[in-house]
């Protein structure tokens, strides 16, 4: 084996030279372009906050003109919702079971269907059909809500509902609306969840099938738990999407408010109020029309629950890597 | 604002002549004027290809919102102006100028099929339609004895729509009042459906409505006190057609008046509103109503 | 050294699976209901596109491309002012979100410590902003343009909506693909003696630009498809001109769609489907492209 | 079993090069023992390993005798781990892989027409190059291939730490059962997809590299551990130190890889295949000489 | 310089066993020539290794002598890779990770205030023990270092040929160098990585385990490499494979790992710190001894 001179002065070959003895670990260059571009980094990150801020000050100071005139209480309790009729009462609750009855269905629909696409596709589909059926796939989420809303009132209602099914569902119903939704969203599920499922290591799998697992234990014991956040965060966008939509359930769903006690009835969602009002006869200032800032906070509060569980849940379920 | 101050070039001052005109004009306010703003618009435009007319419909109040902020240059409205809305503009400095463009009746409607409805007196309508009726007005028998004992199904438009605070205002006397257990749409395509649908159904929308949808429907002849009359332009422009009949307005404002563009839509708006009027499917002014619109115009400047 | 308790296998005569092969009844049952689930989401898109396109064929022309909308002339309408207002908002919002997206999802995932509050702060707020339904960030884009005396419905004021919107998803997307990159890559750039920034910019995010791409490209296509922010904006315009800029009056696809199914003439029910179609071949297009970028970048893994 | 440094070491002196030092220490009491023609559990008859178009091994042909450890030998790139791949089909995860030839067990073709890949896993186990732990708790890392292949198991808490002392590592772990494995270092969570494999008991046990995150004394366990399970079960690993399979191994393969004439692309094949003495006492190919002599590059 | 097969073997006797015959090899012969305090590049003066709460490495004092190869042996989980990347802050990168103690570099504390941790690396480069390379061509892998660093090149492509032949890969890629390096084998793939950190000539190169994924003659190449290397640079390697250590390096530490008392923690402590041929000959540690004639565990 080669053994040199023991180097007091090694031999120096051609080529660049290390470097020599230094004097400094300081910077060798300023780096002037990246600091501002950190600095760029950090501010970006402070938009989202900006957001929020903006949010809760555009949504705080009309409500609390609301809430001056009509109790909380009376808000959060009352069933009857009629701020524009002569006979006024702000109870919110036909409001939200009409949200709640539209977002139910829809995750009944795209939860299932979502996750299981996203298996299929990233655990058994070949490359060449994962690669044409994904887009695919993913083309629903792009369908314009607009186009679902008229699809609902024009087609799933009337022909697949009552005339397939023979379900007695009127012009708009939360169930045509719900499950128009629910096939919205599917993608909203089924690609994030897919996504974290491929990113799951692949040596995770060999030495799954290496122990005899077959593909579906695999993929319900290793690749499913070791994706979970992921899968769960897909969820979380799905209901928040569901919730917070608005073209379906405005076309679809009914410009009623009332309680909604089954799925074939019609009924008014937060958003579609809000929508409505938007586009209405309302003076603006007036307590008719703070209920536009008063139910988009409360729509804001509920969303952002929803989230907070999320949140819990994920954690909790999140094996620990 | 890109919009408000764009005139670049001076035009020839006066009514609509030949395409020297430029800018544009931002208008916004009532849906239910908005198509016939729009035809106004179309037609204007297609005479003077320089200038940029945008007609927004986020409705009479969200319209106001905005005119009374200096946004819009007209405001579209289904009613007159408010004391809110007034105290707005107001505030602002904003001076303006009401414009009577057109008329428009509400029209009730029933299934081609129905054979007990034909005309409907307003005391009837009420009892229909007042708040007192939720829950208890059911079946046609109780709004007359000798209608059959059939259920009611009512469509009507959402309670965001100036259709609906016109309704409420004159068949029950007040805004608003009205029973809540009908099926609302802000889409009257909707009421069309459900109407057409459905044997014993009754519903309520715009005149425009009717007439594109008049093969599909029967419009009820009300009795406002002086016998059955049909919804008709003669009947609204002469004022027979009572009470569900209403005038539609723009709002100019002054300062934007200044500008020749805003001058010769308006003007030509008026001039040629039976056109407009007949074009849109809408009830044209009455010569009354003309004169008065004109004399508006004369009060800008 | 080990007793195992349990015996190796018997001689095996026989490799097909007994209970535990991939073609046991409960592997097939599942394999068959994950099928199911995708042909159901498949089976949608079908019977949407073939309603949509059955409907709005009739059409599906020339003038649908070139010519404005029409109040007066529904039959040769266009969706020319609609189209070009789509893309030019999209352009903004892509230019706004995208840089904004990035930036702040490379800072939370490779320069914020987990202890450092304020990233803690933001994270907290994108994965609430995620949440928050569309509609909201219009009223926020109305409030925000109200305090800088921007007017409403400029293609500006809607670009900040939509970006707005779509930022949380971008970040988390964003996010996702930055981690899925191997830690070793970063390692091996930062031993080499590049700054985290270099690693960043010629390691990190090259080689998440697949995963980025796709999010953001759904993030895009929403914004494409969405109305009610632009609806709290200023309502449906009636706009025969192409935007100009970014303080131009404009409207979008979803927004002439909603406003030509509600009108009562059939023609505009037809040119509502046929511009449905329109919107979804955009969004046709634009999937393509991601697709064919994110080919690009991960065949050169 | 070991002496102290040696003295030559010691006085610094020259020492021969380590690559002559091989001793087949364990395998040469046996190697008397071993039959000429043992009974082989698999049986390789030409196989031929394609990625796509490219192929990484070309006709490879031999027996994997029961309850002896078959050590796979020669430089990078030669198909080592291909051709292990290839005996319990993990190369059907890869897309575009290709196997012609016949792989052999208990006489059944496993990539026969009626054979499920899932059972062939099942009967002969594979540990990895990479240290491959599930994000799961180190007991419920152990605990997965009994359950997920129906094993019945008495107790698994036994079943656990059984497996782990095999892999050497119940010491370490044994207050953390329950901790995540991903907590362990390279070396403990590469003992720990060992102590996986010898949970499930399979019929084969195929190693790549098993070794390669371990230290001498981890290393040394498993070597032992090795040796003891060829009672019960048959063994092939992949190495790149020659000592070890020269320690551990009955028989050895030794495959090189040449670049095909035109294209850059080498193909491995199968050298010499003999008892581990023979190979490593007196080769009968030039290449393996020069090879394990550290002199072919 | 090889001899051939040893004839022990050949004749099948039972010969000692391995763990006895490690050789210093290359470096006896520069052992006399070896100063007794040299000049250190680096010195690390107390310096223990903290991951969040659990200390990892505890007070490990020890210079790095310029050029000169140390080699850091030790049982797995010791806290080599940890020490190793204590010496070019790659310990930033883990978050919760903390360093006290000094890391002295040219007499100067790379923790220190004012230093820049990516300056630190650019001295001092890095090998990992997996293969990392980027997903990017052959040439791009090599030339990537010295454009981030802002380094001076007369020509880039003879600066590629040159790293990639001393990382002995030159022959192998040199058709393909447009090719993505995820196509190599791994063992390709971490010389790959070794010729990239050759290519931006740091002054010190940190090496953990470069050639646990290599083949002897690969490995023995790196080792010629590093011998090569050492007349220009200072290299401290981490390796399990002990003959490596006798054979490649000056001075080796020997590291090892004891459970503190009451917790199951095993904090990692320098041992022995010598010449090679003292540690391999002669160690003063009963533990050292232990270790490396495998009695140890
Ligand atoms: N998934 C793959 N796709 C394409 N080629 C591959 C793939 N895996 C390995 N190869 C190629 O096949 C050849 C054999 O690879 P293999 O990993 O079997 O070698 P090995 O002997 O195990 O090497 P090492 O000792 O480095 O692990 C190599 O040239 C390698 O580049
Ligand atoms: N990121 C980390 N977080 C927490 N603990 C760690 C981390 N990395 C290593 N450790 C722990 O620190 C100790 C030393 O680890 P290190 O990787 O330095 O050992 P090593 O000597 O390199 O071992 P090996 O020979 O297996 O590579 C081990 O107990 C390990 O579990
Ligand atoms: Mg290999
Ligand atoms: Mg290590």
């Amino acid at each position: 084996m080669s053994s040199s001179a023991p180097s007091a002065a090694p031999p120096r070959q051609g080529g660049p030279r290390p470097s020599p003895p230094v004097v400094s670990l300081r910077s060798s260059r300023p780096r002037y372009g990246e600091k501002i571009l950190y600095a760029g980094l950090v501010l970006a990150a402070g938009v989202s906050i900006l957001t929020t801020v903006g949010i809760v000050l555009s949504l705080i100071f009309p409500a609390i003109r609301f809430f001056q005139e009509v109790s909380i209480g009376e808000f959060l309790t009352g069933t009857s919702w009629t701020p524009r009729f002569a006979d006024k009462s702000y109870g919110v609750l036909p409001l939200i079971t009409g949200t709640m009855w539209t977002t139910a269905i829809a995750l009944a629909v795209s939860v299932p269907m979502g996750l299981g696409a996203a298996i299929y596709l990233s655990e058994y589909a070949a490359p060449r059909v994962r690669k044409t059926l994904k887009p695919v796939l993913e083309l629903l989420a792009g369908v314009p809500s607009v186009v679902y809303g008229l699809f609902a009132v024009t087609f799933v209602g009337p022909v697949i509902l009552q005339g397939v099914f023979g379900i007695n569902v009127g012009t708009f119903s939360v169930l045509a609306a719900g499950l128009v939704l629910g096939v919205m969203i599917i993608p909203t599920v089924a690609s994030l969840a897919e996504d974290a499922m491929s990113a799951v290591p692949r040596s995770l799998r060999e030495a799954s099938y290496g122990l005899g697992a077959n593909r579906m234990r695999t993929v319900l014991r290793v690749v499913f738990p070791a994706a979970i956040s992921g899968i769960a965060a897909s969820i979380v966008l799905a209901l928040s999407r569901a919730v917070g939509e608005t073209m379906i359930v405005a076309m679809a769903a009914g410009g009623q408010a009332r309680m909604v006690g089954s799925a074939t009835e019609e009924g008014q969602t937060m958003t579609g109020f809000i929508a409505a009002t938007a586009m209405g006869e309302s003076v603006q200032g007036t307590l008719a029309y703070n209920t536009l800032f008063a139910v988009g906070l409360t729509l804001f509060v509920i969303t952002l629950l929803i989230n907070l569980i999320s949140i819990k849940l994920v954690n909790k379920f999140r094996e620990v890597y | 604002g890109g919009q408000s101050g764009g005139t670049a070039t001076t035009g020839t001052d006066g009514a609509a002549a030949g395409g020297a005109l430029a800018g544009s004009i931002v208008t916004d306010g009532s849906s239910t004027v908005g198509p016939l703003a729009s035809a106004a618009a179309e037609l204007f435009m297609d005479a003077n290809t320089g200038v940029n007319i945008t007609v927004g419909t986020s409705g009479t109040g969200g319209g106001f919102k905005k005119f009374c902020a200096g946004q819009t240059a007209i405001s579209n409205a289904s009613r007159p102006i408010k004391e809110e809305e007034i105290a707005l503009c107001k505030a602002a400095g904003i001076e303006y100028q009401e414009v009577i463009v057109a008329n428009d009746a509400l029209t009730v409607v029933a299934n081609k099929d129905n054979s007990f409805l034909t005309c409907l007196t307003v005391e009837e309508l009420k009892k229909l339609w007042e708040p007192a009726a939720t829950g208890t007005v059911m079946t046609w028998d109780k709004v007359k004895a000798d209608f059959p004992s059939e259920p009611i199904k009512l469509y009507g438009p959402g309670t965001d729509s100036g259709t609906f605070d016109y309704f409420t205002d004159e068949i029950n006397g007040e805004e608003g009042a009205s029973r809540t257990d009908y099926s609302a749409s802000e889409d009257d395509n909707v009421i069309v459906q459900g109407v057409t649908g459905d044997k014993n159904a009754l519903g309520y929308f715009g005149f425009t409505y009717f007439e594109e949808n008049a093969d599909k429907l029967k419009a009820l002849e009300i009795d406002g006190g002086q016998g059955c009359v049909a919804p008709s332009s003669d009947a609204a422009r002469d004022g027979s057609y009572a009470p569900l009949s209403r005038p539609l307005f723009i709002y100019v404002d002054k300062k934007a008046w200044t500008r020749p563009e805003v001058k010769a839509f308006v003007t030509y708006f008026v001039d040629n509103d039976a056109a407009i009027a007949e074009a849109a499917k809408y009830i044209p002014l009455s010569e009354e109503q003309k004169t008065k619109a004109k004399e508006e115009i004369t009060a800008l400047g | 050294m080990t007793t195992s308790t349990v015996e190796p296998t018997e001689q095996p005569r026989r490799l097909v699976a007994a209970a535990n092969g991939d073609r046991d009844l409960t592997s097939l049952v599942f394999l068959v209901l994950l099928w199911g689930c995708l042909a159901f989401g498949i089976f949608s898109l079908a019977v949407l596109l073939f309603n949509t396109a059955m409907e709005g064929a009739g059409r599906l022309d020339a003038q649908l491309f070139t010519n404005y909308t029409s109040q007066l002339r529904p039959e040769s309408a266009g969706a020319r002012a609609a189209i070009f207002g789509s893309l030019l908002v999209m352009l903004t919002t892509a230019a706004l979100s995208i840089p904004l997206g990035v930036a702040a999802a490379s800072y939370l995932e490779e320069f914020a410590s987990r202890e450092n509050k304020f990233a803690q702060l933001v994270e907290l707020n994108v994965q609430n902003l995620a949440a928050v339904p569309a509609i909201i960030y219009g009223m926020l884009a109305a409030g925000f343009a109200v305090l800088i005396g921007l007017p409403r419905n400029t293609v500006l004021a809607g670009a900040i909506a939509l970006a707005l919107l779509i930022l949380p998803v971008i970040i988390v997307s964003t996010r996702e693909a930055l981690r899925a990159v191997p830690r070793e890559i970063r390692q091996g750039s930062l031993a080499l003696g590049a700054s985290p920034m270099q690693t960043l910019l010629r390691q990190t995010l090259p080689a998440a630009i697949p995963g980025i791409a796709t999010g953001t490209i759904l993030a895009l296509s929403r914004a494409v498809g969405e109305a009610a922010p632009l609806l709290l904006l200023g309502g449906l315009v009636f706009v025969r001109f192409d935007p100009n800029g970014l303080l131009s009056g404009f409207t979008t696809m979803p927004i002439q769609i909603f406003d030509w199914a509600g009108r009562p003439q059939v023609a505009f029910q037809e040119l509502a489907a046929a511009a449905s179609i329109v919107l979804l071949g955009l969004l046709l297009a634009m999937n393509a492209l991601a697709i064919i970028i994110r080919n690009k970048f991960s065949s050169q893994r | 079993m070991h002496s102290g440094p040696s003295p030559e070491v010691a006085g610094g002196a020259p020492v021969a090069p380590i690559s002559t030092n091989i001793s087949v220490e364990g395998s040469h009491e046996r190697a008397e023992h071993l039959v000429d023609s043992p009974h082989a559990v698999m049986t390789c008859t030409d196989v031929s390993v394609y990625y796509g178009k490219f192929r990484a091994v070309n006709e490879c042909t031999m027996p994997i005798a029961r309850h002896e450890i078959t050590a796979l030998i020669g430089p990078s790139g030669c198909g080592k781990s291909t051709i292990l791949r290839a005996l319990n089909r993990m190369n059907d995860l890869i897309p575009g892989t290709r196997v012609t030839g016949q792989v052999a067990f208990h006489e059944i073709d496993i990539y026969g027409k009626d054979v499920d890949p899932i059972e062939v896993r099942r009967r002969i186990g594979m540990v990895f190059q990479k240290p491959n732990p599930f994000p799961k708790s180190i007991y419920d890392n152990i605990a997965y291939g009994p359950r997920v292949t129906g094993m019945k198991v008495a107790s698994m808490d036994d079943l656990v730490e059984e497996s782990l002392r095999g892999a050497a590592l119940w010491d370490e772990v044994k207050d953390k059962l329950k901790q995540s494995a991903y907590g362990l270092s390279g070396g403990q969570q590469q003992r720990l997809c060992i102590a996986r494999t010898i949970a499930v008991r399979p019929e084969v046990i195929l190693m790549d590299e098993p070794c390669s995150a371990l230290d001498p004394i981890a290393t040394s366990r498993i070597e032992d551990l090795m040796v003891e399970l060829r009672k019960q079960y048959t063994i092939v690993i992949v190495t790149h130190n020659m000592q070890q399979a020269a320690r551990v191994a009955d028989r050895t393969a030794f495959f090189t890889a040449e670049a095909a004439e035109g294209s850059g692309d080498r193909t491995g094949h199968l050298v010499e295949f003999d008892k581990t003495v023979k190979i490593f006492g007196n080769p009968a190919d030039k290449r393996t000489e020069d090879y394990i002599s550290g002199r072919f590059g």
